[in-house]
């Protein structure tokens, strides 16, 4: 059939629809950062992480942050450079086993730590992507973990209740995106990124390549953008490799 | 009186720049048309599609790209398809600006009836409870009064319900509604409409205050 | 560094080591199915669903059946076909309105059935795939949904705890796959597909295009093959249009 | 007595046809060395990876493209990507066949820990409490005693557990034990380990029944 209800968009140039999440570069894709604030940030190792985003915060060292991230980095990279400058209060990670500054500051005191299981940091974040306040996971019972968590079993077996993040900002590096905010992400680069997106109440996403929309495959998007608040190009991306391990030729 | 096209055009004054925006079945369907030109607005459809765009040229129909109503449609450059848990993360998210949809009552305390009369029609709620549970801006699109001319604006919602305290705005033939602590506040009447039109064929508390304007269509 | 703790695969032809997922046929894909067994069917609509599974399904006319599923086909395609048979117990679906014969089947108290929000049957297939028992969703709060169920106010707002689907088999439709069962979904005919891969004891995926290992690109799989048990490419895809909506040109 | 890849090669005996495989950092690692190659098998890597390959030729280093221990790898035909919550779907959803990992301790209960000394060693446990919780199938690597030679199989752990009652079998420098309802029942011996040589090394109820074979690698 015609039908009568039909989708007409009379007259309107289509390309007009998309709605732009570009900001023109890393200063103004942090525009409201402020001491005290928590942020989610993206990558496994140094593998992924927003490089352009940490840079910002290193020179407006701001302080008091509280940081979502599954590693802390390396004592000169990622991470370990806020640490360096001291700007966070609180760290929420699975594994910080990279990072010595990290460990002073914490076994010292100065810094605190918050340790939770991998996969249920990246379930907290997808939750607060989807709107699913908490959710029950056998990871963690009868440890450390469920301190002061209620615990139930189901099909016999004992879980833990988690909650949601909250943040404020999420920092999120992927490999592609266009204009529209729908991203791709790389290999193992990918990790955490595309679960910490719509993580937060702001989305800042700096990418490799920035394109025009219409030039991804609209089955191959990885985050659509609705979840990403602002996009840029990274000026610059070292992606520092943390264990370089190879085979000899033959 | 607004027939339905004029409903739609009545609402998609509301529809603003930046927002995404799922439209229900039936009248909000026809929103899409007569969105402002110069406004970047995306419409997601919960089946899982971001960017859709009009219907297909006759012959070039895809059995793999239909909107929530099972209808064959296009997308538009930069739209992204996705699974239905991501299409609910986006919903139940607060991700999407907008919802509008259908309703059979809505009571003025924004409850909101669509979904079921007990023993006659069954079709269930497809995604309206996440909707409306989720959605911090509903608007609801329907006639005022219902065929056998019994206002679909009442006290409470005689039918189960499909979500409680959510409705914000309503758009019907008559009036342009608000949803406020104390029922429903006649905002705008639509041409040719006496505010007496809209008390009569108003069951739930209608707060009527000062001069109310007629719609600018 | 050259690591000691290599990994060499020593002289293994590194093709062999994919798991191979690949059945016959659709009668070898449904191999071990029952009466009262539990299934979740792909598709929304008529749109991606595993029309070769269903097929066979009628066939072998087993009764019985809980069937998990968006919405329940029309008269006479998809589970339609099951319930021209009176093959299905019990649907759980969101959406039914295309069908009389269910209509008919439901209120005359022949079919048992539950209608559940469309977010919260997404979620229960994918809680199912991801081993979270159970989650909280604010979805029908206040409405029949919540009724039996636990609810609870996380942040001021009141949630309902629903539960991951128990199911023997899950019926997908994907558009191409290959032979360690990595899959690819097109368009809107992805829907609930992905979510219910893992979702059941067995996943029986059918396929538009069953390809070799090493044809898709492992940063576009949209389910990985671990989800999934048996991979077949389907003999026959109508793929019916519900509702044909066109433009006329100009 | 074994040596750490006399370890690994030992557990590559456990690896069965169609199993998906997560191995853990260290010894575990090196199981993938070990496997028999008339057998299809896949190894996970929780940071989001299926189908692991070798270590990339010099050169062909990929920052984009790393194992849970950072250390940068290739991927084989058939491999895919995913985010971390797809990934810990695949764990927690009970779809990885084989789990094997290092512990400090594990308690004749089956008890785990390996991933905090309190005031001393804080790295975090990653994914290992995730896959502890969840693996139906868990082999741990490590050596039968600590570098002081006190044992590492306890009646109960002394360090902030990973998981309770999750270890199946242990594979060490000195025997291969499993984890029963009455404690740690000695299966084999390292060549040229006595049950006796065990049975010092083993601080939890050892089970010694019958004559133990020793082990054939």
């Amino acid at each position: 059939m015609i039908s009568a209800f039909s989708f007409v968009f009379f007259g309107k140039q289509i390309f007009s629809f998309m709605i732009n999440k570009t900001v023109a570069n890393v200063s103004e894709a942090l525009d409201g950062v402020k001491d005290n604030m928590t942020f989610v940030f993206g990558g496994f190792g140094l593998s992924g992480i927003p490089e352009n985003s940490i840079a910002e915060l290193v020179k407006r060292n701001i302080k008091g942050l509280t940081c979502i991230s599954n590693n802390a980095g390396v004592d000169d990279f990622g991470l370990g450079l806020l640490l360096q400058q001291r700007q966070i209060k609180k760290m929420i990670s699975s594994y910080v086993g990279e990072n010595d500054e990290f460990e002073r500051q914490m076994l010292s005191g100065e810094l605190e730590v918050e340790l939770i299981p991998q996969g249920t940091l990246a379930e907290r974040c997808r939750a607060a992507q989807a709107g699913i306040p908490a959710f029950y996971t056998p990871a963690g019972y009868g440890t450390e973990v469920e301190e002061g968590k209620e615990t139930r079993a189901f099909n016999g077996k004992m879980h833990v209740l988690e909650h949601a993040f909250d943040a404020d900002f999420g920092f999120i590096k992927a490999w592609k995106g266009d204009v529209a905010g729908n991203l791709v992400f790389k290999g193992t680069a990918r990790n955490f990124n595309p679960n910490m997106c719509g993580a937060a109440k702001i989305t800042v996403v700096e990418v490799e390549e920035l394109l025009p929309v219409g030039e991804l495959d609209p089955n191959q998007i990885h985050i659509p953008g609705i979840f990403v608040q602002r996009i840029f190009k990274g000026a610059h991306f070292e992606k520092r490799i943390e264990q370089r391990t190879v085979r000899p030729r033959k | 009186m607004l027939d339905k096209t004029g409903i739609a055009k009545r609402i998609a004054q509301e529809v603003k720049d930046g927002y995404y925006v799922n439209l229900g079945i039936g009248i909000p369907t026809l929103v899409a048309n007569f969105v402002r030109e110069d406004i970047e607005v995306e419409f997601q459809s919960e089946n899982g599609v971001l960017g859709m765009g009009p219907f297909p040229f006759e012959g070039e129909e895809d059995a793999d790209i239909i909107n929530a109503g099972k209808q064959t449609i296009t997308t538009l450059p930069g739209a992204s398809f996705f699974d239905s848990a991501m299409s609910f993360s986006m919903i139940r998210g607060q991700h999407v600006d907008l919802t509008i949809l259908g309703a059979m009552e809505v009571s003025e305390n924004g409850d909101i009836a669509n979904w079921k009369i007990p023993g006659k029609m069954v079709k269930g709620m497809g995604g309206a409870m996440d909707l409306v549970a989720s959605a911090e801006n509903i608007i609801v699109a329907m006639m005022h009064t219902n065929r056998a001319g019994a206002s679909k604006l009442l006290k409470s919602c005689s039918l189960p319900l499909t979500g409680v305290g959510c409705v914000k705005k309503i758009v019907t033939n008559l009036a342009v509604l608000e949803v406020t602590e104390d029922g429903f506040k006649l905002l705008e009447r639509a041409p040719g409409v006496s505010v007496e039109d809209i008390e009569k064929a108003t069951a739930g508390n209608l707060i009527i205050e000062g001069n109310i304007p007629e719609m600018k269509i």
